[in-house]
């Protein structure tokens, strides 16, 4: 077979690309294709169980009940979406045991935005707010990806994450109707946020070379930048309403350009955390594996019971 | 009247401390399945909490919010039990075994009280609490007929959460006044203790047979962890009173 | 050799208790002599080491940083008194991991007083004045006990007691100067430690068959009753300084008999938590068992160490 | 001075957390000879956090007490690596090793400060501090060279806990108006790292080469478990305001 010949197996994919159908995970796909699913899924998944931490850190210290069930119910989701995604990754072939060996091993990335630290109530509302609403952007796009399994996750998990935005909004409102010190702690956390949500776009789009085959494949819908204007756009309408100030004194909207035009990213702390030298992420990991390797031996023992219990059906039967 | 409240008071603490040490486990679970439905049961126990809180705060004018951050350790009225640290995944999963099957029995009885808000609180609580029984259930199986180690742990687990149990079954003054509204906690001993026996023989452990824990939680009396546990829960709502959240 | 000769031995022995000498690990002693001070050693022992618990309670919330600091220098010492009491013990034969095995299994006893919890910071006094005052009565005689090593340990014990019977006295002085909340919470420790103090002294005189050998032995100089007669007459005055009410309606001075009339002390609790019905029995051993379990590989690694570095130093030889 | 007191301010918030901190061992430790040797520590650093904190707080007129029991998580000025939580025993010695061979170069420097009050309390706390290095360098020396089990806990502890050492040789503004009061933390990076990797190298451990973290306890920034350990450290104080001990 000549080199750039197209097989069979190769048109058929082509074709369901071309008419934006869904690929399943019966269906022949190119190598190339089935490895940036698993690293981009797997990725995500572990961003969703990285991402429990920071907002865990407050669930014993919520400030009223409604806020405990509602901070639970939220950190409890992370979970679910983990393994929803989990389980997108495992039709592609990928194993469990795999992807939670590589991120404890600090081999697997996830969204760098989990290595900053929550050290207010505040944080919970701007999460919500900011960090959810950046992963709404990016993530309803991607409800018509075109791998069936991952698009059918993240139509679940982007319905539970308008949720968790909303409530992130309601805790920012509270605040900031709230007494002083409650509106200066969610000005604060607005002020932390801001940055780090509008870099979890990624790159500049001219410096973003690998978005181009995710779009030819139909797994990423929009440029960075596309998002990023976007979710400023959303923003910048509810920060009013809240009463809080984003914190770039730059950001106007440009009405010849029809877009927001605002203050340059400085991407040097970004490039820091990526690096390893944020302020969380050696905590991070070493929590996850702390819970891994505390949790050994329960796993260890539904494993040996099941077996247990399956070797004595068989004898019975 | 204050009878009902002080009443629906201990059964909301209960709920509550449970729910606070439970949701310790979201995000350190074993697996992420224990993630959700230890997530599950600490929502469904605070839950509860509110339901009888909201109840007993009527009674004074006190809010939900009022009786969970507001009050010190003497003024809370949850047993030992629930108050016993996590642990380890054992230990959480026993305490979880004998606090759950304790709670579906009374409240399948509360059903019945006079009182229509506890007999609805009762109603509601019990068909989830059925779930926690399960799921408790099915660990204890697992854990003591995994491996040596989880065997281990599980009877370490039993033995040492057993001498809270005593705690539940004691007919304070309290519970002479309210005939008919409240479940008298010794009429629960034999069918709890039934159960209770019954699982741990399907899962081979012994009952054990060791000292027995006076307890006192009813009467304000608490375990020395209270008091931490209670410091960092309400440590916002303090640090800023009369706010709004 | 006849059934009542004396040996040499023996009249040696009775000729020094006779005379009120000190007997040392050298000399010979009669087993049932051994065996009394092994069992009141060692039980004193774990005394001071389950001791530490209610105390150590209180060490991360004390109220201000000098309690933090006496606080833990106590405790700190109740950890330095099992030291010299488990090497009083040693002298005997007895080994320090026979002594733990014994504690941990719950076979050995340790004074019920620690059985109770301690909820609020007033029972750091409480138990100083009433707990360590009740101890030092028990204890200063035994200063003069006949064996040499228990009773040179009891001198350093004793003089380091009443450093923290005043602390403990002065803990509750400054709550009954402070707000009324404060006076009310030293109350309400004084309330429940006062009659478990007293029982400390152990059942009246003519319940407790056992005390006659150990006077004659010169392990123990006067009875329980004259113990506890003597701790009133010492609490009565200190209690009128403080300004708290000892929770007993008789109490009153009885010129005629020349001691403290009281009520009727109930046993019913101090035997139940005796039999292990106490409030903290369970605790107080699951947790030193915790510790001691948690603390096995270090001690292994310690072990492991040593041996090497003497095989290192012999090959160097 | 305020910078003065600033100053003052985060080296004694360093001692107060470690304090508070090895002050839970206290009748937890592995032997009685440790619950002994770390409660001297212990009690070491509380008196270092005791003068320190005293000192800070004369330019505001706040006692040792209203800077300890009355200040909030921001207004903490510590360190991260004395934030992180115990652990096993390896990481608390791990911890001790880390922060002692540092507060030891840092108080060798300081002594020779041109405050006086400053230079005396470093002249009285180095001698103590050394005696603390010892202690947590002879534990390094056992555990590493021990068994199986405690070298690879103290591999992991290792591990863990370097990451945070980055942050104690960071040139905050600060510093820059301390001339001569002040020890530059960027110049006892050399001493302090030859020191390290030298006992490390002894203890036939390897220095990590992992991620670092960016701390900022100097700025109010804190690891998040500071948090829930200062809601247990002033709770008492607190719900007594204006009360004294």
């Amino acid at each position: 077979m000549a080199h750039n010949e197209t097989t069979p197996d190769e048109a058929q994919f082509d074709d369901l690309i071309a008419r934006d159908e869904r690929i399943e995970p019966r269906d022949w796909m190119p190598d190339a294709y089935r490895r940036t699913l698993v690293r981009q899924i797997s990725q995500h998944a572990h961003s969703e169980i990285i991402g429990m931490q920071p907002e865990a850190n407050w669930i014993t210290r919520a400030p009223s009940l409604k806020r405990k069930a509602i901070l639970m119910a939220k950190v409890q989701d992370e979970a679910g979406h983990g393994l929803y995604l989990y389980s997108a990754a495992q039709t592609l072939g990928a194993t469990r045991d795999d992807m939670t060996e590589a991120l404890i091993a600090g081999r697997a990335r996830y969204s760098s935005i989990f290595n900053y630290p929550t050290p207010t109530w505040a944080d919970m509302g701007a999460i919500g707010w900011l960090v959810d609403g950046a992963a709404i952007c990016n993530q309803v796009p991607l409800c018509r990806a075109s791998y069936g399994p991952y698009a059918r996750a993240m139509v679940r998990i982007c319905k539970e994450e308008s949720f968790h935005q909303r409530q992130g909004f309601e805790i920012l409102l509270e605040l900031m109707r709230g007494t002083p010190a409650q509106q200066r702690m969610a000005q604060d956390a607005v002020d932390r946020w801001y940055w780090p949500a509008l870099q979890m776009f990624g790159p500049p789009d001219d410096e973003s070379p690998n978005s181009a085959q995710s779009m030819a494949w139909n797994i990423k819908r929009f440029s960075n930048d596309e998002l990023r204007q976007r979710f400023v756009g959303m923003l910048v309408p509810q920060a009013e309403a809240l009463g809080v100030t984003l914190p770039d004194p730059e950001l106007r909207y440009d009405e010849a350009n029809g877009c927001y035009a605002m203050s340059p990213i400085d991407w040097t702390e970004f490039h820091e955390v990526l690096a390893g030298r944020g302020p969380m992420n050696a905590e991070r990991l070493r929590r996850r594996r702390e819970a891994h390797e505390n949790g050994a031996w329960v796993r260890e023992a539904a494993t040996a019971y099941a077996a247990k219990q399956a070797t004595a059906t068989r004898e019975a039967a | 009247t204050p009878d009902v409240a002080e009443y629906a008071l201990g059964l909301g603490d209960d709920a509550l401390i449970l729910a606070q040490q439970l949701g310790w486990w979201i995000s350190r679970a074993p697996e992420l399945e224990e993630d959700v439905a230890l997530g599950n049961i600490a929502l469904d126990l605070l839950g509860h909490a509110r339901s009888l809180l909201h109840y007993a705060g009527t009674a004074s004018g006190r809010s939900e919010d009022d009786l969970a951050y507001f009050r010190d350790e003497s003024e809370f009225r949850s047993v030992w039990l629930v108050e016993q640290p996590n642990g380890d995944f054992a230990v959480t999963i026993v305490r979880q075994l004998l606090a759950s099957v304790y709670f579906a029995h009374l409240y399948d009885r509360l059903r019945q009280s006079s009182d229509p808000t506890l007999a609805a609180i009762a109603e509601k609580s019990r068909r989830e609490i059925e779930y926690h029984v399960d799921h408790a259930t099915q660990w204890v199986l697992r854990l003591a007929g995994g491996t040596e180690e989880s065997r281990r742990r599980t009877v370490t687990a039993v033995t040492d959460l057993w001498p809270y149990l005593d705690e539940l079954f004691v007919d304070h003054p309290l519970i002479d006044r309210l005939d008919g509204i409240a479940v008298r906690p010794s009429t629960l001993y034999a069918a709890t203790m039934a159960e209770l026996t019954a699982t741990l023989g399907e899962a081979g452990l012994e009952v054990p047979n060791g000292p027995i824990a006076a307890g006192g939680g009813r009467q304000g009396r608490h375990f020395p962890t209270l008091g931490p546990l209670l410091a960092e829960m309400q440590v916002l709502a303090r640090a800023h009173p009369g706010a709004s959240w």
